[in-house]
């Protein structure tokens, strides 16, 4: 399809289409709004961001590319469609994306619904020590330690990262699903038993 | 004594409160109501074999037994209704602690489902994302707080007199605390566990009495006599009692 | 344009084209023929790697894309045309995120934990001249000058900054994890209670 449009606006467009996909291509995390305004600096975008996204997005569908953009941890960053996950898994070696065990899912899940949250927070809601999955959450950059807690012990406070976001292709924690109330925990339980 | 899918099952728990929600459903119990008594039997046995099995959480197994212990002594308590005041279930708090901790566990499957769904994607990372490196060594992406500290600790290792861990005080070993036993079994022929946890204020200690009780039962120190459903446990001096 | 390829063959050849990006779109680093081959295991190519890298060329330049497959000593790689460079670099400047070397992240580790140091005593510790790279925490405003050492040769101290302190959520240099703590979450072999 062609569009008309006087001379110089699609000019403009397109440069800042243009500008768009090369930020997109050369950024290592998810680019904000706001990192795209201020890198873009001079150019004045005709159209807003999300519109020129749109257009590349459609763009990537018609001419069968195997990649899409994806938003993501509040920004917008590149990613493969997932049909091409199997020759991907052969370029890395096996630690590239080890599945995350059940003890660490528990304290993620721990850590984002409270967050920020102590040690001791976890391990008192776990009812076991949480030590090895801090840990491996912490090497992988899923948390974050966040300052310290204001009560006597000034325990470290932990939270979850922007990769974390990454991780679970969330665009904010608001995206969480929603944790279920006790009350419903319970009712189900007690229909169950009748 | 478990079979041997006892044992399977064990290391499959993530803790003592996985276990006991899985005794739970199993055995169709009402958590407004649990049967204490019987549940703290099937889990002394699981604690006994997380010990076998030196399971990492096997401390965490008997703090945890050692709670059960207390609401069940305390459930046989009478109940002084003092006025109008409403007496609290010695249940309610650990029923309290199974349901949250059910929540977040429920939460979890959800995590690794919304894992599941991203795992095939893979985002694009630019091969040199940065226009001039400041050097020849690697950039690193994106520096936490947790970063400066590792790093701070290697270069300790690496570059200084090796540091001289701080080591956690002990505040009680295991032979201590037998001994402690032995001595109040001196000069008292029955114990009663709930009232021995009741003076523990540290939850180290807690658990290394209670190890200390299984070390002796074992070695026929002590005799364990519980009579039946909603008792305390009963100590007393075993056929290897030494004097 | 239609190219009219016996159906197998056309087949083929857009399969592994596909691929071929998806895998240079995933790959941190240049890929060669071999790592190439390697991750497509079963999938036969109908062309050589060469002609698929081309044909996938000449799809960015006649939509225009803002970026290309370059042929560098270790392979393949995508990068950004040179036009864009203007805006990427802003992309590094003005982001607020920090990125630093690893020379960079032991020097300021050595000064967070033991302010205010001097730049032998940084030295000392890291065994190496750290002249550039105090520089670039200077510059980047995560340390400050603050101070002469009391001793003969009242060398300039080092401390961290307020935006230091800003940036890793901390209201005092006083809640930097303790070496306790970090040990506490590092130990491998976590003191048993049994």
């Amino acid at each position: 399809m062609i569009y008309f449009y006087p001379e110089g606006v699609n000019l403009k467009i397109d440069e800042s289409k243009q500008i768009v996909e090369a930020l997109l291509i050369a950024s290592p995390e998810p680019l904000t709004e706001a990192r795209f305004k201020a890198a873009m600096g001079e150019v004045k975008t005709k159209a807003p961001l999300k519109e020129i996204i749109d257009e590349l997005q459609t763009e990537y569908e018609s001419s069968n590319r195997s990649f899409f953009i994806k938003e993501v941890a509040g920004g917008f960053q590149i990613v493969t469609k997932a049909e091409y996950e199997t020759y991907i898994k052969g370029l890395f070696t096996k630690s590239g994306k080890l599945r995350l065990s059940q003890a660490a899912l528990e304290t993620l899940a721990i850590v984002s619904y409270r967050q920020p949250v102590t040690r001791n927070d976890i391990e008192a809601i776990r009812g076991v020590s949480s030590d090895s999955s801090l840990r491996t959450l912490l090497d992988r950059k899923l948390l974050e330690i966040r300052g310290r807690d204001e009560g006597p012990g000034r325990a470290l406070l932990y939270r979850t990262s922007s990769e974390f976001l990454q991780y679970f292709g969330l665009n904010s924690v608001k995206d969480l699903p929603k944790l279920r109330e006790v009350e419903d925990i319970l009712s189900e339980d007690q229909e169950e038993l009748l | 004594m478990l079979s041997r899918s006892h044992r399977i099952d064990l290391e499959m728990f993530e803790g003592p409160l996985d276990l006991l929600l899985f005794l739970i459903k199993r055995d169709e119990l009402n958590i407004y109501d649990i049967p204490i008594a019987q549940i703290t039997k099937d889990f002394l046995g699981y604690v006994e074999l997380a010990k076998e099995l030196k399971l990492h959480s096997a401390g965490d197994f008997v703090l945890m037994a050692a709670t059960l212990m207390k609401i069940k002594a305390r459930m046989l308590l009478p109940v002084e209704a003092e006025g109008d005041e409403e007496v609290e279930d010695p249940r309610t708090e650990l029923m309290n602690m199974l349901l949250e901790y059910k929540r977040y566990k429920e939460a979890s499957s959800a995590f690794a489902e919304m894992e599941r769904h991203e795992r095939p994607h893979y985002y694009h990372i630019p091969v040199a994302f940065s226009p001039q490196q400041e050097d020849q060594t690697a950039i690193l992406e994106d520096v936490k707080l947790y970063d400066i500290m590792l790093t701070f600790q290697y270069l300790l290792k690496n570059f200084e007199e090796p540091v001289t861990h701080a080591v956690a005080v002990e505040e009680v070993t295991l032979s201590e605390q037998i001994g402690f036993l032995q001595g109040l079994l001196q000069s008292s022929p029955k114990l009663s566990f709930a009232n021995l946890l009741e003076r523990f204020e540290s939850r180290l200690i807690v658990v290394v009495t209670f190890l200390a009780i299984l070390e002796m039962l074992r070695n026929r120190q002590v005799k364990v006599k519980q009579s039946k459903l909603f008792d305390d446990l009963l100590l007393s001096r075993g056929s290897k009692f030494e004097n």
